[in-house]
């Protein structure tokens, strides 16, 4: 067994913050890196110590991999924890830390490779048995053979990039006639992405839930899994709110589908904390979608209900040590909700938006834990993801937590960049999100930017607070083109003001 | 005091008073029991109308207001409710035909920034009028040369009185 | 059954703040009152509505009875929330609601005076069969009985005041010697402070643990009790740190003190949430105390365990309803610390402070909750508790609830106000505490304000940043009295430097 | 850049100097690699000495600094190395028996502010001489009437030199 006590982060923002947290109750020393406008990032004023790793954009700092290795090797790092993002998926880094004498806190470079390519991964959960998607057994490799996969497996169907993720290389065909043109975009969209031009078919799933299982494997090939999650709330194959447990789930669906996700698991003798994704069919049938082979950002949610800390566990299965729990895993206990906080204006398509934080009160009090990547007078680079927080809640089954959720989205406060808490209050109020009738599609159906436009009270609070405000700053008003038809609003010439910046 | 705030497409007058320890709202038609307070954090107020609670944040925008209040955020024009008058005071006639300053509101010269003869561009400012315990800085919209100051620095004026007028630059 | 819709709160600061929680969550209106001083408090801030209710002495606003009752009838509540403290514990104002026809939140007035008065608490206690510190029956009427009773029980004893509460009226003798001073000035104090010189005796119990059980009762005589709270690290009678379980009881002595405790509730038909306070000596045995028939500051621990949330049960009994839990209270799972932050400067006696929150951030993550009635630009008002906020924190085990609770502490950013936080860093890191050596004696036997003085690193990071401060701030320098022989500080004449305020 | 600090005590020279983008300083015989940031957030910096992680803030505190690190806060007095040579030059006569304003250290005279004659009051500025980029101004311990000014604007001055005399007030 290895003793881990220097951890470097090779990451920032909320999960950089998220891990430094866990090494800080562990006694071990968390060093952060940081690029250029990440200066003053809250990762760097919470670790215990931070280096410069390059400029802004991230090919040229965070995913810079020579430069990362080179500074944890300096800095005498025992291991790198890579977060989600950046490197956190790719066996060639994890081999490069391996060959720099550097634990690498995640499943071995081997795993990372098999489950990076979609085609192996899906042939691993075949051998396990696992049920899949129908569609093509591997690449298709021509037009007229990806008509003849069609033909078998029928319409809707989905073109996917064997070497795809994230939601990207795929597409949707909806019929014959789209077929050919859906081809020729997706290879070349998939060359130019990936630089790995296969193609897969998949029978697409209309409506479908997105529902993952937690999984977490010992050096001892001990595995176990921590219950499921389910992301169906997404917008462009972005989550947006996750729970635990899934209500679509009855107790011997939520057995069979920990026994698949564990199944893959045992295949590839999996190290450390990954997720199997499934597709839940309308019926209650899933079919394996992917595994994630990093902590993924919703795993909050799982801790929440399960009680453990699975950056913990990541530790000790690195250290060579068996998972905290013995054989069996705490039972979960109650419902956890989590709502992602992101810079992206609702209003505008969700275009992200960058700028300081002016101000910022988080939500507090019973069963609710932020995990955050900002601090008020922060300014948000543009250089990266638009997270900058997660809104966790737990509660003792799903109306109280829906409940509480929504109470914290409420209490927060948070102004100078634009940002989504509007639309997560118009979708956690949702009917339809109250019922739990839920698909990958809930957006798409449900939302209108129309609906989380402010009205009643809030414009008529906002009207009387602009006289009143007019009324406070009386001291100097010009009407600058008072004589002419058009309007104009008043300016002000305010000696009390303060230099502020709003965020466009 | 009284103004005229347009918002999201929404036009209404304000009216407050002080009575006593007590801030009174008029809106349209409606009085409301009103407390306003700078919270000392920021330009942020508490805002307490009819007993319920606000927090608002009211940031310079441009050359107007921004809202922002429970999470959104909203552009506002706060303007004179004499304003309007303005409106339907006929207009000027085209470019080159000259201009007439005239006062926007009852109230008292303050300031004469013009002399005749004077070349006044687009947008100067020629005279502040105070009315309401608010100085009114009134420009010139097109710009000409000064042909007549009508008024003297602490002459009360009417609405609509004439205060200066230009002839058009050719 | 009642239906309460409109929830008038007759309290502030983080109390206030946490029923606001609990009433948002439940969809009612929540009524803040406030004081000249509480204008733009936290909990005015936060709730639905907010009225005034008098001047900054707590005797003309939050304990004007008169006026906070017809406030309360004016606004049309339905119900009062007492909090803790000003009427928590006042049968009369209890009273006044109901005649009023407001629900008192809270036991019945007739409880609520049959428990404030100790000797009748004892007697409830005695006649329930629940063990009692050995003592005089009732109140002491003279000197010479007094002699008596001593002789009786032995030495060390206390004297305590049949009116008193909250670790005030009473008195340590330790022999025979101090008995007559001690009667005297007991006495007196008991008629100044309470109006009502009654004095009972007690054997003082030697370094004992304070170990209080939740209990909780409904209408239909339906009792139950949540667990204990280990409260032993006190400072003058003022609890500093809470946790439960608590490490002195095995399961055995666990069963028996929450029999107890229960014995005592359903001896006086308990409605709503109380706490049973038992001493603990060495040997493990447990004597009564008092009742506390209020929700105590220190609920938070109890929730976190058990997964429950005491306000709303509070509420759901004050409407009629039964316990959320049925007969059988969820099991408690895992540990949880509370530390209380107050503004009271550990290096200068403890002494309360006041002043602007300069700065405030948060700890937040995994396993930790805020109760705070603070927000940055808060000025704390001279006038209430120095109570700022409440750190919980949640873990598997003690010991990584004690890691966390430091963790929490060490990123804990709280600047203006003199506060206790290197205090409970101090407390939370010492060996005894970690080894759960817990006495009502622990600070005293243990705390050296110079232990908390920084040093080391602090102190030269100290040096360097001063330093580079004044590099940075070098546009003029005076030395005002160069010419002479005394030290003298330069003067910044500093351009850029806005206006702060130091709280001293 | 050279500074003496006086904290908890501890007494502390720090000596600083910019190397290309590293900033490097020197105490008691160390040197550490520093970078320094002040944040948008108030009167705090990030400190990063040696890569370890700290966030200080610096506050006035009457006519010193204070530091708050690690939730503790420090009265702090920083002064110019040379005051520590000032300790050891002679004290001028009691009260009453004039004094000399000397230069606390080599540096160039930037201004005079005293006549022969003049009355200075204590405290009065009389002289200001600068050094390393800083501008220090001299001031009279006890004051009197000017009886010599002996150095002239622009002129540079050593350590102890005279600058101006004073004769006590009876």
């Amino acid at each position: 067994m290895v003793r881990l006590r220097r951890i470097l982060i090779a990451n920032r923002g909320e999960i950089a913050v998220r891990i430094i947290r866990t090494l800080r109750e562990l006694d071990l020393t968390s060093i952060a890196v940081f690029s250029e406008p990440d200066r003053v990032a809250l990762h760097v004023l919470m670790a215990d110590e931070a280096y410069p790793i390059g400029p802004g954009p991230p090919g040229e700092s965070y995913l810079n991999r020579d430069r990362m290795i080179e500074t944890a090797v300096r800095v005498k790092a025992d291991a790198i924890h890579p977060g989600y993002g950046f490197f956190a998926e790719n066996a060639d880094f994890a081999r490069a830390c391996r060959d720099a004498g550097i634990e690498f806190i995640g499943p071995r470079p081997e795993t990372i490779a098999t489950l990076g390519d979609k085609l192996a991964a899906r042939a691993a959960a075949r051998d396990a048995g696992v049920p899949l998607v129908p569609g093509s057994d591997g690449p298709v490799a021509r037009l007229d053979a990806a008509r003849d996969v069609a033909r078998q497996i029928g319409f809707p169907l989905m073109l996917k990039a064997a070497a795809g993720g994230g939601g990207k290389g795929m597409r949707l065909v909806r019929d014959a006639s789209e077929l050919e043109t859906a081809w020729t975009l997706t290879r070349g969209e998939a060359r130019a992405a990936f630089g790995d031009d296969q193609v897969y078919i998949e029978r697409a799933i209309e409506r479908p839930r997105h529902v993952e299982a937690q999984i977490v494997g010992d050096a001892l090939d001990q595995v176990a899994c921590l219950g499921e999650r389910e992301c169906s709330v997404q917008r462009r194959h972005q989550k947006l709110l996750e729970e635990t447990p899934s209500d679509a789930l009855d107790p011997a669906g939520r057995a069979r589908l920990a026994e698949a996700a564990c199944h893959v698991a045992r295949k590839v003798r999996y190290l450390g904390a990954g997720t199997v994704e499934f597709l839940l069919d309308p019926a209650g049938d899933f079919y394996f979608l992917e595994v994630n082979t990093r902590l993924q950002v919703e795993h909050p949610v799982t801790e929440m209900v399960t009680g453990l800390d699975l950056v913990a566990e990541q530790l000790r299965v690195a250290e060579g040590a068996s998972l905290s729990f013995g054989e069996t895993p705490p039972e979960p206990r109650g419902w956890s909700m989590e709502a992602r906080i992101v810079a992206e204006d609702p209003l505008a398509r969700f275009m992200p938006s960058a700028g300081r934080i002016e101000r910022l009160r988080l939500p507090e009090g019973p069963g609710v834990r932020n995990d955050e990547g900002i601090y008020r007078g922060y300014d948000v680079p543009v250089f990266y993801d638009s997270l900058l927080a997660k809104l966790i809640v737990w509660a003792e089954d799903r109306e109280a937590a829906r409940r509480r959720l929504l109470r914290a989205l409420n209490e927060y406060v948070l102004e100078g960049v634009h940002n989504n808490l509007a639309f997560q209050r118009w979708l956690v109020s949702h009917p339809e999100f109250a019922a739990a009738h839920l698909s990958t599609r809930f957006v798409e159906e449900h939302f209108d930017p129309d609906s989380i436009e402010p009205r009643g009270e809030a414009i008529e609070v906002a009207v009387l607070a602009a006289a009143l405000h007019a009324g406070e700053e009386r001291l100097r008003v010009a009407l600058p083109e008072s004589n002419g038809g058009e309007r104009s609003a008043w300016k002000w010439g305010d000696r009390r003001r303060r230099a502020g910046r709003i965020a466009r | 005091m009284r103004f005229w705030v347009a918002l999201a497409g929404r036009d209404a007058e304000v009216e407050f008073r002080r009575e006593g320890d007590a801030l009174v709202l008029e809106m349209e038609g409606r009085t409301l029991a009103a407390d306003f307070r700078r919270l000392p954090d920021g330009e942020v107020y508490s805002l307490l109308i009819d007993g319920r609670s606000h927090e608002v944040r009211v940031s310079p925008a441009g050359s107007g207001l921004e809202i922002t209040i429970h999470g959104a955020t909203l552009p506002v024009e706060v303007r004179h409710p004499l304003e309007r008058l303005l409106q339907a005071t006929p207009q000027a006639a085209g470019r080159g035909a000259g201009e007439t300053i005239v006062a926007p509101m009852p109230g008292l010269v303050v300031a004469v920034r013009v002399r005749p003869g004077e070349k006044v561009a687009a947008g100067q400012p020629v005279a502040i009028v105070e009315a309401m315990k608010m100085q009114n800085e009134l420009s010139a919209r097109q710009g000409g040369v000064v042909s007549e100051v009508l008024v003297a620095e602490g002459a009360p004026v009417t609405v609509g009185q004439p205060l200066v007028r230009l002839e058009g630059s050719p």
